[in-house]
């Protein structure tokens, strides 16, 4: 290898590697790299590849579980045992930055990536969910940023024929500028069908499968090929274009190709491309592994190592076959019209070696590369806002007045308000699985063939997470979980994304660990393992970090039962409401919405409650009691209400409840902020079992109303025909989106 | 005064649709066909003004909504 | 009675047509794949949803193409049965197996939601279990749903009772409100003149399990299953 | 030889994108404009071949692929 010395400090910082990182690059290669491998560490060991901040936090949340096949951090997704032989894998990632450069293409191939990441283990991709997060809907910049987004998401995931059943919409100014898009993806697979992302077996061939290579995301890196091709400066494209088309087909040709058992190891290129999937399958395997780009399909002319290794074309795979297998493998190959090359193969030497028409251009230790990026632990201090908006009175923003006006206010707020224009988008009912559409608290797949159905949720109050990080993880976690127990399922397991701000800022790292530790401690209340996740620090606008928004997928198992949701089912019914309401107003949607007031000592989440509530809805929905579950959230016990009432389309219905205040001021009452509620309601003929079982887990709750009529009535509070609820709540966002 | 607007893919920018077609017109008998490249084409109306002022519209239309200029490009005529 | 599900690349309904044909009606069901030639041992054909070729150019416009649809059109004229469901009716429109073409939606989006169909036409072998004038909850799921034919073949489709099904409000009436995509006439639903070729937009098999909040679509195919199994 | 295929939708169907993007251009600012129709424009490289031939060639992939011609129209320039 040639010794050249053409990296200057210059380049050095272009590439964001620093002083002492360069040091660590020479001593691992024992001598300076040249600009291609300057070009595969920086990929490896940037943020995104190598978790460098926030690794030292990650290791807080708890991996272990009995159903944890695959844990955080081995694979592509975490695998999760649900019983009979049947496993699932699944996955939260973001792209936020592309989707803020060009919302349609990003939030698309935001979702091929993660959909690659699991049908890449052998799991066949059975839903979607995504959370997004954009600044105030009626700015016209953001409604292009919404239009976008969902579109794009739809775009992808409806051509896949993999249904988007839920996610969650916010709206805060803190996204302003920096949205985020965060996709989740789920796959159910036989637990022998889950294979591993590894290169093993010396001399078995390397398969590239899928789109040719183009100059493609190479956005930050883009400059330092400058100097070695002159064609690549034109027209660089900052955002990669998806073609969900070809991924359909590589998804069928993948799980056939699977079942075949002439595959070694398979990983998809994401991130950094074919520079991670080669060096990582081989880290993995303890192998080396060798490639010549030259035979990389290739869409552009000119393409330098540099760029092949870099690119973050879409679409990839990478294939470790058996050798001699390669016939049966390029059948199936043609049957889907892929284009396929072999590439190179694994070696017994650790080393990954990129040559170019047989000339060595660059050779690193596989494992090196892939597993030891410098770790760092970042300054932490708590945030000068801190104690000040913990110490705001909610009283001191005055009466709501009105109380009709406030509740329809807070249902017209499109944070809270019906996300069915967004919904409506996406194909949610492809592959006649979706039992619980979006709507519910969580919406629910079953699995055909089985007795099991599976529950999601995806939830996050970030502004809880700004006013108190820790409380805010916790409340996060178990605000998942109460949506996945209100659907009857048992949560199982957890997956993340972590979106922050600049880790480098002190008070953006305590952020950062609070939130951790908030959800580690829900997580380990629950009994709910982390399976995996991802992080996306630098989400910063002009003015500002966002809010903390530690995003959390929450997946559990129903086995043997229907699914209950969120709407009341008919007049009669009997409502109760579980848990206790307090004097919890701090960070409300309340305060938000009607007096712009993001401030406040956020609700207590007492773990221990939390789980009890979970355990109770569970032992209710097991013995059929349960003809509605719908917990409270942002705007807290009347918007719980009101949802139950109109949530589902052409099938409205009523309420009569009268609740008592005791010390609460009716604000605090209605649109209070408390944990651990949930509106249950129940046939008047298991309305005594119903109690029974609610007594013996010893949990607070009031016998509230029942159900029926064409409107909601709280005595001497609320009075709201049906027709106002629905108008104002389900057309919100359509409203919003359709003014010019 | 009329206006049509041309909107292409930036060179370098996939085109899934492009290469598809490409590939139907090959499997149908146009095998000699080297490569597509999908577009927009778009008609305009502008009513009465006068050209510089057009051009000038025109321009805006286009960097505003007509095309997307972090994968697209545009070209235009009046007549 | 034996069924063949067409796979097209980018089919996706392909796996729920096959599921409701032979798990919920418990009938002989097959895939057939797109560069097959031969589907003589198959009474009813469906063309499944999905997005074939991905959509690309025009929904329907390449896969018309794949060395099967020779076969389809054969099929069609010894007046065996075909059904193509949403993107299997835009191919049947493309390969002028049903006349019309579809545009896209009204509102530029996909949509994906339950709807209300009004059944205009009852001698069809895929209505016949369903009293005329019923009304069914099918969902729908597309981006071109939006059908055009123009006047003289309206007239035609008309005069021939081709229109077998209508975007219709929960009255039944058929309205602008009804109308999910503006479909000219709130169209949903045709058949060729012959009566045994079928094209419909809406997903008789996301709506043929009461699991799945209706099971008002599995009466289409239940109907087929009646044509074929009094011959 | 390059060609370039303009497909439009026929004067008698309605064009909701047209329709739409007038909308959206008159909602920025551009309310001037009386009509907008969208179309596609697609361009080949059609390799070496002569004129005449290739301008059956054109009309034969856009009768059968290029252009639906229930609704759509076509015209193309070779050069
Ligand atoms: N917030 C997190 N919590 C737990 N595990 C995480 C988190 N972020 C990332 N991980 C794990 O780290 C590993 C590497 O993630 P990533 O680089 O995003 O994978 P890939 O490149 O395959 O998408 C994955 O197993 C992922 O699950
Ligand atoms: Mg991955």
């Amino acid at each position: 290898m040639m010794a050249t010395s053409e990296i200057t400090p210059e380049i050095l910082q272009r590439h964001g590697v620093t002083p002492s990182e360069y040091e660590e690059i020479k001593r691992i290669l024992g001598r300076e790299p040249n600009l291609t491998e300057l070009g595969i560490f920086s990929v490896m060991w940037s943020e995104h590849c190598s978790y460098k901040n926030s690794k030292n936090v990650l290791k807080l949340l708890p991996k272990d579980g009995k159903r944890m096949l695959v844990k955080a951090g081995e694979e592509n997704a975490g695998v999760v045992d649900i019983g009979d032989g049947w496993v699932i894998a699944f996955k939260i990632e973001s792209h936020n930055h592309p989707s803020a450069i060009e919302p349609f293409q990003g939030a698309a191939t935001g979702v091929g990536g993660i959909l690659r990441d699991i049908f890449t283990m052998g799991a066949r991709p059975i839903l979607c969910m995504n959370s997004l997060r954009f600044g105030k809907i009626e700015e016209s910049g953001v409604k292009r940023l919404v239009s976008g987004v969902t579109a794009g998401i739809a775009h992808y995931g409806n051509c896949m024929g993999v249904p988007t059943i839920g996610g969650e919409v916010y709206f805060d100014e803190s996204y302003e500028g920096n949205p985020l898009v965060n996709a989740f993806a789920l796959g159910l697979a036989r637990k022998e069908e889950i294979v591993k992302a590894r290169a093993e077996g010396t001399g078995n061939p390397v398969f590239y499968l899928g789109a040719a290579t183009g100059r493609d995301g190479m956005g930050g890196a883009s400059f330092a090929s400058k100097d070695l091709s002159e064609d690549s400066q034109k027209d660089r494209p900052a955002v990669q274009v998806g073609d969900p088309f070809l991924q359909k087909l590589l998804l069928e040709a993948v799980l056939e190709l699977l079942k075949t058992g002439c595959v070694v190891g398979i990983q998809d290129m994401g991130a950094a491309g074919l520079t991670c999937s080669t060096c990582e399958t081989a880290s993995r395997g303890s192998t080396g592994i060798e490639i010549d780009v030259k035979k990389v399909p290739q869409r552009e002319t000119g393409m330098v190592p540099y760029e092949i290794m870099l690119s973050e074309s879409q679409e990839r795979m990478l294939v470790i076959l058996k050798k001699g297998r390669e016939a049966e493998a390029k059948r199936i190959f043609e049957k889907w019209d892929l284009h396929a090359e072999e590439i190179g193969f694994v070696t017994d030497d650790n080393l990954m070696r990129v040559k170019e028409n047989g000339r060595t251009v660059a050779e690193i230790p596989a494992k090196r590369l892939a597993d030891d990026a410098p770790v760092y632990t970042r300054e932490e201090r708590e945030p000068a806002y801190f104690k000040k908006l913990q110490a705001y009175d909610p009283k001191s923003a005055g009466p709501a007045g009105d109380l009709n006006a406030a509740l329809l206010k807070l249902l017209d707020s499109p944070t809270i308000a019906s996300k069915e224009w967004v919904y409506e988008q996406y194909d949610h009912m492809v592959r006649t699985n979706t039992t619980v559409l979006p709507g519910s608290d969580a919406s629910v797949i079953r699995v055909k063939g089985t007795k099991k159905s599976i529950a999601i949720s995806v939830d996050c109050n970030s502004t809880y997470c700004y006013l108190d990080p820790y409380e805010g993880g916790k409340i996060a976690v178990a605000e998942s979980a109460r949506n996945v127990a209100c659907s009857g399922a048992a949560p199982l397991s957890v997956t993340n994304c972590l979106n922050f701000g600049n880790p480098h800022n002190p008070e953006i790292f305590w952020q950062l660990k609070r939130c951790i530790e908030g959800m580690r401690d829900a997580c380990l209340a629950f009994d709910t393992p982390v399976s995996g996740g991802n992080v996306s620090l630098y989400n910063q606008n002009p003015r500002g970090a966002i809010d903390p928004t530690p995003t959390i997928g929450m997946v559990g198992l129903i086995e043997g039962r229907a699914p209950v949701t969120s709407h009341f089912k008919k007049a009669g019914d009997v409502i109760f409401l579980l848990g206790e309401n307090r004097d919890e107003l701090g960070g409300s949607e309340y305060l938000k919405t009607l007096f712009g007031v993001k401030a406040g000592r956020v609700p207590r989440l007492d773990l221990a409650a939390a789980k009890t509530l979970v355990d109770l809805l569970l032992a209710l929905a097991s013995k059929g009691l349960l003809a509605s579950a719908h917990d409270c959230a942002e705007g807290g016990l009347a918007v719980a209400l009101a949802e139950s009432c109109i949530s589902e389309r052409g099938r409205e219905i009523g309420a009569q409840v009268s609740l008592t205040a005791g010390r609460l001021s009716p604000e605090a009452l209605l649109f209070g902020e408390s944990q651990s509620r949930v509106v249950v309601s129940t046939d008047p003929k298991h309305t005594q079992a119903a109690r029974e079982v609610i007594e013996s887990f010893r949990y607070p709750y009031q016998e509230i109303g029942t159900v029926g009529g064409s409107q909601l009535s709280v005595d001497g509070l609320l009075r709201i025909p049906n027709k106002v609820l629905t108008h104002t709540w389900r057309d919100s966002i359509r409203r919003r989106m359709e003014a010019r | 005064m009329k206006a049509k607007v041309y909107v292409t893919l930036k060179k370098s920018v996939l085109d899934p649709q492009g290469k598809a077609v490409q590939q139907a017109l090959s499997s149908i008998g146009f095998g000699s066909v080297k490569d597509v490249r999908m577009g927009k084409y778009i008609e305009l109306d502008l009513g009465s003004t006068t050209a510089p002022e057009a051009e000038k519209e025109l321009k805006a239309m286009c960097e505003k909504l007509l095309a997307n200029t972090v994968i697209e490009e545009y070209r235009f005529e009046l007549n | 009675m034996k069924f063949g599900v067409v796979v097209f690349p980018g089919s996706n309904c392909d796996y729920d047509c096959y599921h409701v044909l032979k798990h919920v009606l418990g009938r002989d069901t097959d895939f057939v794949w797109h560069k097959d030639s031969d589907v003589s041992k198959y009474d009813c054909l469906v063309l499944p949803g999905g997005f074939s070729y991905g959509d690309y150019l025009r929904t329907g416009a390449i896969a018309r193409f794949s060395p099967v649809m020779d076969a389809v059109r054969r099929h069609a004229e010894a007046g065996k049965l075909v059904i193509g469901i949403c993107n299997g009716f835009q191919i049947l429109l493309e390969s002028g197996l049903l006349p019309g073409a579809m545009l896209r939606n009204k509102s530029l989006k996909f949509i994906c939601k339950y709807v209300t169909l009004r059944v205009e036409e009852t001698d069809t072998p895929f209505t016949r279990r369903i009293a005329k004038g019923a009304l069914l909850r099918i969902p729908i799921a597309h981006g071109e749903g939006n059908y055009y034919a123009e006047d003289a073949v309206m007239e035609s489709m008309h005069k021939n009772r081709q229109i077998v099904l209508r975007y219709a409000d929960a009255d039944g009436w058929i309205t602008d409100e009804a109308n999910p995509n503006g479909s000219r006439g709130n169209i949903a639903g045709i058949c060729n003149e012959k009566r045994n070729v079928f094209g419909l937009m809406p997903h008789p098999e996301r709506s043929s399990e009461a699991e799945l909040g209706s099971s008002d679509g599995v009466k289409i195919f239940r109907s087929i299953l009646d044509v074929a199994e009094a011959n």
